[in-house]
């Protein structure tokens, strides 16, 4: 065991915990404030729902040995999960379940923006045990556990697959399901608190220092380069977000600096130890243009993804484990790229992105259909004039 | 001149601005308010202290109109914020002795 | 008696509230209001969702005077507030039929 | 029918809800307001910066009422909201020409 | 000297720090918004104030060798502590006096929630410098400092005892003597910004990693145990509280789970080294339904705790300390407890309860008399009811 | 490479980032509501164009071998800044650029505090990207790079010339050249939200530990006597800018314990590795009282820096730099100062501050005239009216 690496991981894994609230905070900010403690709560509910879900059965599920598709039994309720130094690394193993359990939080809590100011909170409750467990804890035995993507070579450094497509994509599933909110389109629907949003997403990006570079699972070389990767990754990104808003709709503006900022962590998260900062900055500033206009695409396309999970996560996700495909640079980690010569990773990764698009998808809609059937997934048209916030959980935000 | 004050439901201001706007009214001055009336509220929990929110959200549209608009106003206003469930809200008519525009000193009618 | 409610921007409130103290209006209520009127509203943008804001924040104020104050009350008001550009705002004048100072149970005139 | 209209100290709304419901008042109407007058005001200071501030905080309560009960709402309210020191507030009291009651269209005394 | 182990404590001094200004908004959102900068201003000053008497006589009568009961005066105004390695640590003197330190102010911020809303902002202050020099120093000293608890055995991994019980017993003096809010139970007293609380929520579970893990004094095992530990009993107690409410009350509220999780936080940190994630999940989810009891039972023994220190730091903090009696493995750490063999270490942890909550309810009544009685420890009716904010600190929280 | 000081460094540079955010709340809180989002941008808004100035040449000029005055190309686009030691470190050249990164960051976000409520955006950007270039970077490396003041034997921990110096003298500069706030003197400019501003400075608090502590480049007893000093000196400064403003003006305020933290922070930084625990009291008490002078001071002498960054930064920078000249021990780090026995230091410390005051202003007072003369800085006095956050950036912070 290795100590310092022990530090880092337990200091990476406390500032993947602080992104939950983080991601609450800029959520909120984004609703009518009849709806912001609802959306806190999806995000808060979740810090305590994931993690058991992940001591008792997840962690096993996703970490075990087992077959191809999905993890084994040996660690439910985290037996043998202890002191011992987790295979391949230098840190015991309790740090990298508790690293990982900061994941199986996040991946479920980035879904609620797209059912947010309308979800019935009991049946989110169900949906995500059942999506923790039917989608999550696959796909990221496909990729980390020891399953077909990670054995096939797809490089995902810290979660572009497992967390940002999958999440992005039961978004779409989400919003095509449980349909648009009551006067969407209609009655303006403006964030309520943009001080707020800030706030969530400078707590978001202080914590995706924790996601990326404490990915590494060590305090070396590897973990700095994700860092700073990861760092002039979002700083393009929010320039490149904010510059393409001022051009298209004449105004730089705040919430733009914060969406591209959140697209550009998303985009450089799979790629994070494996690409240089030049190779970082194109692929930020890509996503930020690209989320863009995915976010001004949806007004076409018809759903009503509240807070643009599918725009920024779903797409910015894809972007960032293609391009890790064309950036990736043996020099820094993994293996080469297109760029650098190896034109098949990017295939190997659209592979990945493909099979993770269309499993979660599929099965995040078979969920939503059965959730819908046994209890509905909406709260009454009454309740939602009124707010969810007084409706499910009796409570009000504000008495200023 | 009278001066109408409709209280309505909230969500339903940008309807009631869109009706009086299509019949001429030029002006209008809203007011966020709290509603107390037959709707009866709801209860809100604070660890466990329980307490009944009986005044309820209401929006308070106040528009200033020659006195031969007030039955078109007011059956607009009532066409635009009826829901048809109790707390739709009410609408009061009161005179108005004298109107003038800061802007320009114009006065009373001509300062609608 | 007489009510004269003023909407004004609200940047002069300070400006009304010294101009009317040099008169003697001894007491005034003020409320915060958005007003809808000739003065153009401007666009705000939400990841690419624009919405024209058009209800602009106007402040509210009123007082009530005794009926000969109030011709010297509105032209203070108008002196105080006006800058010349639209959405200066209006000034209402609606009558008082009883006035009660609630600490004293005075009445009318000398409850002002 | 009348309106009356009551500036109260913020923390006796309560008790004036009660009082108004004790006599049968079915609704009224509450916003919040800063009040100016014989009350003084506090000193804040940031940094160093020292300001005065004299518009306090108060709640503006309105209902309108049969005109026949207009003396009993004031006595209520009066003896709800008194705590006998400066800054109890007003009671205003208006004509009201017509009332509508949204959901229903009906009007005037069966409107409240 | 362990740089890998300084580097740990370190952080966790900057996490546990950042823990009182988290205090602050989960405090400041729930009063009413006149009274928001007054309640911010009792953590906030004591960030400053408790670390000087910390620098200046409260680190010696703590940890400077001493008697039974109290430490010497040898490191008066950190004489010698500085760079060489503190006894049976990594880590050098000055780290660990620094992590205790922001044990230090975080205690007396807790107590501060008993008296908000109503408490002269002077006598805060006195009464402050004392609790700190005649209950804190003490009660550090006897389980940590080399005192009569700690050497008889006593369990307390982070601070059950010195921080949680302590805290929660002189916050109930507090309430007792300086009496209900003008309006109690009449006028409603909801919270103001329930926004600010949830975020002061995140803040404290994010910075209670530091706390516990913090205290192995070692990026090792035992610290990636206690991290471990800490989120899943804190993820137990959030859940348990919201199902209890939501089943009593008929909704489940932010407020809860907020009020859940700082439940679980507190009843694990006596346990956080010695205890499994199983136990820690059966230990969390009794604390949030014994807290949440304490919380409710309040009304009927009427005194006004205005923030539940007593229902959440004294009852959460009596359980974990009774509890780590109970769920305390030696593979882990420390001893066994009950449930491994060991009967007499409940009796030891009783012992150690019964001997804080008594002296420190006693000593903490009498310095509330002398404050009392000097000075008085409240502000004029006029000025409660307009408003601490105002009349104690010339400020206004929104001008929105 | 050591990896326990590389987790620490890069630990320090996830601290130093957040602290960016944490001045956007601060500074937020005390602007007017309908400016709050156009202050809040500009911190953000450098959180990506300072990170993208330093990697393609900031880095480069401040730290590759060049000069007395400036840096070399050889770090341009950070090319060979990657996995090798850092000279005369233990930690690899990616995390020491990342580090010093968040240092360019935060610096001119100091300096938007002057010219806050007012500032076009474009001009904001234009004079940053001139700013960074011409004064940020050269004076960067005369302290730390290699330049003249370090090598003449200045001592400056973790950045009181650099960054505090630095921006209170070109906040100086600006607030000169746009002018005062209309309305200024005349209309009341209260801070809207100060729930916001203390949120702000706890997180400035918490950051600052990465920002000195990690300023040894190891996780030693150097980094942990820097972190001591930090919290002791700002403890200390917070209240004596409390006591001095309850006895001048009969309050304590919770802006006034918020301003007092950071001038505090800001008077340790260069004196951080340097002083012992007792000089830091000393050091932060004097700066609590200074800044708070030096702000009351501001309204004789008629220039508008809307949120006192000439105050806090310039004048306690100032102090902080000369301080550390009289308190610095050799014993602890670095050389002697004057209390110490070597009074050449205070003179050396004193050229090293008119050097960068002088510098600092000259080039700021330029590139201001500059951009001035080709595109304005502020905008209209209708925008101003309106507020910046509509006529800048099309946004209102607050729908609540
Ligand atoms: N007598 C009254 N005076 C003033 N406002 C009233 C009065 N009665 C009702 N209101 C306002 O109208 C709103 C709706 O009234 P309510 O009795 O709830 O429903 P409805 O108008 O559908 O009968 C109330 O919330 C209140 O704001
Ligand atoms: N008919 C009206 N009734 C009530 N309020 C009005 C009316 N017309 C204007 N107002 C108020 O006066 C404000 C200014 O009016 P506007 O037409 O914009 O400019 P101006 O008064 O300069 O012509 C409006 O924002 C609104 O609050
Ligand atoms: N002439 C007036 N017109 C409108 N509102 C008034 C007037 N005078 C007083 N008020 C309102 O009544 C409140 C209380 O008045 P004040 O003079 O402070 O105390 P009191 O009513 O006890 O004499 C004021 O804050 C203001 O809101």
């Amino acid at each position: 065991m290795n100590a310092a690496d022990t530090a880092w991981v337990l200091a990476s894994s406390a500032l993947v915990l602080l992104m939950t609230p983080g991601l609450a905070m800029f959520y909120g900010g984004m609703t009518r404030s009849k709806n912001v403690l609802s959306t806190m709560m999806h995000s808060f509910f979740l810090m305590a729902l994931a993690s058991l879900v992940w001591l008792f059965w997840g962690f096993s599920l996703s970490f075990a040995t087992g077959n191809w598709f999905i993890g084994g039994l040996d660690f439910l309720g985290l037996t043998g999960v202890g002191a011992e130094v987790w295979p391949k690394s230098t840190i015991p193993a309790s740090t990298f379940m508790i690293f990982q359990a900061m994941f199986a939080i996040i991946t479920p809590a980035l879904i609620s923006g797209a059912f947010a100011e309308r979800m019935k909170f009991s049946s989110f409750i169900v949906f995500m045990i059942l999506w923790l467990t039917f989608v999550y804890a696959p796909v990221c035995h496909w990729v980390w556990g020891g399953g077909w993507l990670g054995g096939m070579g797809a490089l995902d450094f810290a979660g572009g697959t497992v967390v940002h497509i999958n999440s992005g994509v039961a978004a779409l599933a989400c919003a095509l399901v449980i349909g648009r909110r009551k006067g969407y389109g209609v009655v303006p629907m403006m964030p309520h608190n943009l001080t707020l949003t800030l706030l969530g997403a400078g707590l978001l990006w202080f914590g995706w220092f924790g996601f990326n570079a404490g990915s590494a699972l060590a305090a070396n070389a590897s973990a700095s380069m994700a860092f700073v990767v990861t760092h002039m990754a979002t700083a393009a990104a929010a320039i490149s977000w904010v510059l393409v808003e001022w051009i298209i709709k004449g105004k730089p503006t705040t919430l733009g600096i914060a969406s591209g900022a959140v697209a550009g962590l998303v985009a450089i998260t799979p790629a994070a130890g494996f690409v240089g900062p030049i190779s970082a900055v194109i692929l930020g500033a890509v996503a930020g243009v690209v989320c863009y206009l995915a976010v001004l695409a949806k007004a076409g396309l018809g759903y009503d993804d509240s807070l643009d999970v599918v725009g920024i996560h779903g797409v910015g996700g894809t972007w960032g484990a293609i391009a890790t495909g064309l950036f990736a640079c043996k020099a820094i980690g993994g293996t080469d790229g297109l760029f650098f010569g190896n034109a098949g990773q990017v295939v190997t990764q659209i592979v990945a992105v493909g099979a993770t698009i269309v499993y979660s998808f599929v099965v995040s809609l078979i969920i939503l259909y059965v959730v819908k059937a046994v209890m509905g997934l909406r709260v009454t048209e009454e309740d939602e004039v009124v707010g969810v916030d007084t409706s499910e959980h009796g409570e009000t935000a504000y008495n200023l | 001149m009278k001066k109408i004050t409709a209280i309505i439901k909230p969500f339903k201001l940008d309807e009631v601005k869109e009706a009086l706007g299509s019949i001429g009214v030029q002006g209008m001055t809203v007011t966020e308010a709290k509603g107390f009336g037959r709707q009866k509220g709801h209860k809100e929990i604070y660890r466990g202290a329980e307490y009944l929110v009986d005044l309820l959200p209401k929006t308070k549209v106040e528009t200033v109109v020659v006195s031969e608009m007030v039955d078109k106003v007011i059956e607009k206003i009532v066409s635009a914020a009826r829901t048809g469930t109790i707390g739709d809200g009410k609408i009061f008519v009161t005179p108005i002795e004298k109107v003038v525009r800061i802007r320009t000193s114009e006065r009373d009618r001509d300062a609608l």
